[in-house]
């Protein structure tokens, strides 16, 4: 093995067992290394055949499905996940809300300079053991490095492929008036859990995220109910509002819910108190909600609890008719209030 | 403004005034408060927790007749309809 | 969660809307002077549901949206101030300054933390011992202890790198002010639990006699505050001007004695710019002689902005008064809107532009 | 239409018509107002089918091939290209390069809070019309906005797909004693480009990047070579240095390189010597390598002379046995020199 | 390129070497003193190429290598020193310091700015009016202009924000150091041709004579090289200690006297540490005193790092003087590598440890 | 250390001394250099130039007498091989 030398750079650069530095992305072997010791090795050669560049995944039978997403949580771990989890569960979750079967995803990762090894461990092993568990191989990469201040410790992306189950194609055009809105767990776990350890704010128990894979539950509604199912969506930023304001544009109907009804853990309600957040307009990353032909909803159910990514699902209301407000919400004071579309990010108030 | 919560008092961390700080508990979940307004609580107290500190103590004779007023509003409106 | 889900109980807010219904024989104006309180008179359809039997007026609640511009030039500038990091309470992020919001600061590489706290700033003071930690200190009375702490705190810690804008505002003077508007149409306040919490209400007696105005110290939840106009449409059909405490069990009549101790060992009652109204004489809270070195104003004078001229065309003081409709207001829908407000009443979720904007009832497109 | 509230912050957001937002990430309505007006409506609506969730891309036949790369480069514009440029040719190259055709990409933002609309626009439409002008849809998006400071500007993720030609598999593998390694145009534009723009290095004229897209001269390259064409690489990170080593590593032999041979603009030239880099470890971005049986080569420079993103093919050495040196570079001086692997970022040097 | 391509003809090259060959009776040892010469002769293989007749020595020819770890760590503590940047050339970034180089220094937070020219430094200086600029003003003689250049034009647009860490290096007195060393074996020198632009040669000639050393000013291309190396042989042949200008196109007798009245202005001659080598009298410039506002030593004084105690262990003095081979050295490809160096002469590409260490024939995987 | 390249003054900028600059041209790119050691370089002058300032002036006839030198070098070397 010849010494690594530069021409560019007198003098050599030192190699900093400690840290990620910029010389890890610049395409020579401080690169490969650190891709064939610390990702590859990780990742398993089979799974990740040129991480640098294409790889080669054979023919694909079906329809194809194709999501990506990037992934920035500050911090990079919390309670209940960590930023690998979300970037494999999140990718997933996007191809099984959409009815179809993940089959593999590609990894892209852009890391600050002085990012611990430690930390970069962590994480990829994280994805390893989350990629593993989902049974969805990680067949392609990417690493970049950029300046120290330039990024926020890391990044990902992830970009996923699937095949769409049959030909049933679930939509939120397909939601007739009387279906039933079927939330899979408690709400509001994810962004709770994020924003307590981003800020500090020390809670016990610290809240922790909901951060789980929905590929099986997913595949398991659509077989129990075909047709039954209308649409699924993983009530990720924007929250359970989010997705019932997409579905009320898509469909023209009216969303209706009754806050009594909604799954929320007794410890994340105490938190949203303290802050003042809306349960409703908080992230989540692997409770999702269902639109239900409304004799289904027990089926629905009884399909749910089954997995273990789902925890208390329960019926939070209905589609109707639209009159004014595309979103409703009743709190028990009589008449409904329309419920606000989400715009802004969540900052804990006072007033 | 001045969104206040009651939480109950489970732990007192330091008695001393101005630093005074208490673990509080809302609804299952538990925060260092700071006690400097309240710091004759005992534990199992509620107080009203605002910006992090503690304002005031609950005062549970008064809340108890309050929800018997309430109670007999039921009352009185089942009967009158 | 006790000592709250009891408050939200469906069947007995029916009940009082009922009573309130049954007893109000005239639409009475009723003014709430605390943000929280017209958040949950919105989010629970309070307002609405009575629209028929009381009149309800969100006063200059929000001491978010009475911050003067002036004090948001000066946070944004401190935050721009090399070295400098501006803790606050996520509320303030979005108010408008005179040129930008503190939130369009940090886009253009202002430094700005959010806290839950004010005494979650002075960890960041210890944590950053090389920059300068500037505390934005708004807030009604119930707030001024927890910033008169931190002030207290961070003497006796020595932690030379902790200072505060002095920004707090107090309730009362607002309330007299409203009340001597010449078109003033307010008959009956609710008056803002937490703020009494600390004050306590001896100081209302006088004032309802003077104004001869029934004034109900009232709660937030939905209970409570059907219970406080309740109370407060009773004193009005029986024409007392007396004040009431609906919120017993956390309001005692001289309020928290240990807290205005703090409030008062910091602090001095001060004139004070709000927005939207001018100065109101005693309308605020100003930082000792004492704590001088503490107060960002004196220690960055430097960067202090120039008296800031108001918000132009905004009729704010008008709405908040109840003179007017926001619908009255020219600039209303047309060049204020809540993505672009001109003014206080259209910048809070709670203001009373934006509740109107909000609930008036605008074409949607469904397919015939 | 309601207006858009959040019962999550008093007082609610002002939407700001210069710059990007925290609010733009936040999966409400001004998310989907960005995606829909400044994202969707360039790329074409029937490109990007749902910009925020999973795409149905439909049946691919043949062997799927799939790349994933990150685009971090600062700064966003130079000339001769931008990151959107970048971003659409470097996954498309990727393919190329392993010889498949580009299907699709999809496109992932990170943007960074405060990022100006006209910068954010320009590079939209520059994304756009590039995809367009290679014929390559986008049919799949993200957007992610981060606080200020946590990134730098704008980041963009694309992850392409294609199908292989026929069963042809290049690698390096596949490279002979004797193959001829022919470079497509003239080097190290790209990353003098990018350098001289960064550091205010004030050339004039400025130099300007390679950024080209080279499926189509891929593609006919192997058409009109079959199995004699052994594998090719684009020099992007860490030059040709960067390829010729990895070659020599994965093939076993040596790669021999005359430098008078090297295609290289007298400007570039210019630059390189000033700040004392070494053309051969500088970036390119619509620059490649190809290795081909040497009975070939003149065919192999015919067929890129038809291409406008080669200018000047020019055959620079050749595979041979290895000895000691992996990389060896003739410098006429009489011995030849081991070429170093590239290791570290490349400084301008004054020693 | 005119100037320069000239000098690359690989025909010329292959006659000159085919001289030195002719000429040289036995292997003389030649020390070139400048890194850029030590990099070109590495670069186009000469050194391996008159292997068998000239024995070539890397004398401290790099003044990013032989500057003191001391001066690395204050310019570490000045990255890391909030609202200062320092501005460096590229080839300081991975200089070890005593525990970290500006490179990881920047990983941890501190801000370094990488500049072609002092005088960028200076352009940086105005475009952040609130921060400090600190340049890092490294290199010998021939960089000695451009950097009191920017003291001069700092002073005049009185940019308060702008100062230095001066770094310089003289070249001959460190000449002086090598042949006064016991065992020294250098028995010709290359003078370093950029070095001479400025000086001229004037000062190299009782040198030569006091040392009896012939000295060859030579130039850069390979050709420069070969026709210093083959006349310098040809003076030790004919035993000649006397002075020869083979750079006669850049390099005059008198030097630079435009330049060499710059340096004077701003610059007066000081003992210098030398990585490697410790105190070398007159081996440095200091700043003379009517710049001590520009001079961050005094600027910064709270944040001077005790004195660096030198690379422990490391042979470098003794290789850089030719006494021992690298290999010779314990640490070598050890505790030593390029990766982790403990020394200058195993950090720079050109340095003496680092080239042996890369030409080392170590085995190759090749399958059978 | 020292890297120094000959380029070609192609205008001048500022003759003012310590402030002097030229547009310098190196194989077909220019840029702005410091001249206060170069002020009585002419238009069509090769520099030397090192870290943004020009150091020297190149000398044609010197240049162009070691080039002869060169060339005789090399006949030389033909003759005797
Ligand atoms: S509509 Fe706007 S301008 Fe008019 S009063 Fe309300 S906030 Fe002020
Ligand atoms: S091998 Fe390392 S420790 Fe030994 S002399 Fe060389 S640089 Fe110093
Ligand atoms: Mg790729
Ligand atoms: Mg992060
Ligand atoms: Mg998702
Ligand atoms: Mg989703
Ligand atoms: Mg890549
Ligand atoms: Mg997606
Ligand atoms: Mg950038
Ligand atoms: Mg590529
Ligand atoms: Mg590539
Ligand atoms: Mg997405």
């Amino acid at each position: 093995m010849n010494a690594p030398m530069s021409p560019l750079a007198c003098p050599r650069p030192t190699t900093s067992d400690q840290t990620i530095t910029l010389a890890h992305g610049e395409g020579g072997k401080m690169m490969r290394n650190l891709i064939r010791d610390r990702i590859v090795s990780k990742l398993g050669e089979t799974n990740v055949q040129r991480f640098s560049d294409a790889a080669c995944v054979g023919t694909i039978k079906g329809n194809v499905a194709i999501s990506t997403d990037s992934y920035v949580v500050s911090p990079l771990f919390f309670p209940g996940g960590d930023i690998g989890t979300l970037a494999v569960h999140g990718t997933i979750n996007d191809l099984a809300m959409a009815g179809a079967s993940p089959l593999f995803l590609t990894l892209s990762l852009i890391l600050e300079e002085g990012l611990p090894f430690e930390v970069f461990d962590r994480v990829i092993d994280s994805i390893a053991e989350t990629a593993n568990t989902c049974g969805v191989p990680i067949v392609a990469g990417d690493t970049k490095v950029v300046t120290k201040g330039a990024a926020d410790g890391m990044f990902l992306n992830t970009t996923g492929v699937g095949v769409h189950h049959d030909d049933q194609r679930m939509s939120a055009k397909q939601i007739q008036p009387g279906d039933t809105l079927v939330v899979s767990g408690p709400i509001a776990r994810h962004g709770i859990a994020v924003l307590a350890a981003r800020e500090s704010l020390e809670f016990m128990p610290p809240p922790a995220s909901d951060s789980a894979a929905l590929h099986r539950v997913a595949a398991d509604l659509q077989s129990a109910l075909g047709n039954d199912l209308r649409t699924m969506r993983d009530a990720t930023r924007g929250g359970v509002a989010a997705v019932l304001h997409e579905w009320a544009e898509e469909s023209t109907l009216a969303m209706w819910v009754d806050e009594a009804q909604l799954p929320l853990l007794p410890e994340t309600r105490g938190v949203c108190e303290l802050l003042g957040l809306d349960p409703m307009f908080v992230a989540n990353e692997g409770t999702f909600v269902a639109a239900i032909a409304s004799h289904r909803t027990e089926d629905a159910i009884s399909v749910m609890k089954t997995h273990s990514s789902c925890g208390d699902p329960a019926p939070i209301g209905y589609a109707r008719r639209r009159e004014i407000s595309p979103v409703l919400v009743s709190r028990g004071m009589g008449g409904d209030q329309p419920l606000d579309e989400p715009i802004a990010a969540m900052l804990p108030r006072i007033c | 403004m001045c969104l206040g919560v009651p939480g109950r008092v489970v732990r007192w961390i330091n008695r001393e005034s101005n630093f005074a700080k208490a673990e509080v508990e809302f609804s299952g979940v538990r925060r260092e408060i700071h006690m400097a307004c309240v710091t004759d609580a005992n534990l199992g107290d509620y107080v009203i927790v605002h910006a992090g500190i503690a304002i005031c103590l609950v005062d549970e004779v008064e809340a108890e007749q309050t929800l018997a007023e309430l109670k007999s509003l039921g009352e009185n409106s089942d009967e009158t309809p | 969660m006790k000592h709250l889900d009891e408050y939200r109980d469906a069947a007995a807010s029916q009940s009082l809307i009922t009573d309130i219904r049954a007893r109000a024989t005239r639409p009475w104006v009723l003014m709430d002077v605390c943000g929280g309180q017209t958040h949950n008179l919105v989010r629970y359809g309070i307002e609405r549901e009575l629209a028929d039997c009381v009149e309800l007026i969100h006063g200059p609640g929000c001491p978010v949206c009475v911050t003067a511009t002036e004090l948001i030039d000066f946070a944004v500038a401190l935050a721009l101030r090399p070295n400098t990091i501006v803790a606050s309470f996520g509320d303030m992020l979005r108010v408008p300054g005179s040129s930008q919001s503190l939130m369009q600061a940090r886009e253009r590489g202002g430094r700005i933390q959010i806290v839950y706290s004010p005494l979650d700033a002075l960890a960041l003071a210890r944590q950053h011992p090389n920059a300068e930690i500037v505390f934005l200190a708004v807030g009604f009375e119930t707030t001024a202890p927890a910033t008169a702490l931190a002030v207290i705190q961070a003497t006796k810690l020595s932690l030379n790198n902790f200072s505060i804008v002095p920004a707090h505002v107090r309730v009362l003077p607002a309330m007299e002010t409203i009340m001597r508007m010449p078109d003033n149409r307010v008959e009956g306040f609710l008056a803002a639990g937490h703020v009494c919490c600390i004050t306590g209400f001896e100081a209302y007696q006088p004032f309802a006699s003077r104004f001869r105005v029934p004034i109900v110290i009232t709660g937030f939840e939905p209970i409570d505050l059907l219970r406080g106009i309740l109370k407060t449409v009773e004193l009005l059909e029986t024409g007392q001007a007396i004040v009431k405490n609906q919120y017993s069990r956390t309001v005692q009549r001289q309020g928290n004695l240990a807290a205005q101790s703090i409030i008062d060992q910091v602090y001095e009652v001060d004139d004070r710019d709000w927005r939207g109204f001018g100065t109101i004489s005693g309308g605020g809270y100003r930082l000792r002689a004492e704590y001088s070195l503490m107060n960002a104003r004196q220690k960055f004078a430097d960067v202090l902005p120039p008296k800031g001229r108001g918000d132009v065309d905004c009729r704010g003081a008008d709405v908040m008064s109840g003179k007017i409709k926001p619908k009255q207001c020219p600039a209303f829908a047309t060049t204020c809107t809540p993505q672009s407000p001109l003014g206080a009443p259209m910048v809070s979720s709670e203001g009373a532009c934006a509740a109107y904007y909000r609930f008036e009832p605008l074409p949607i497109k469904v397919p015939s």
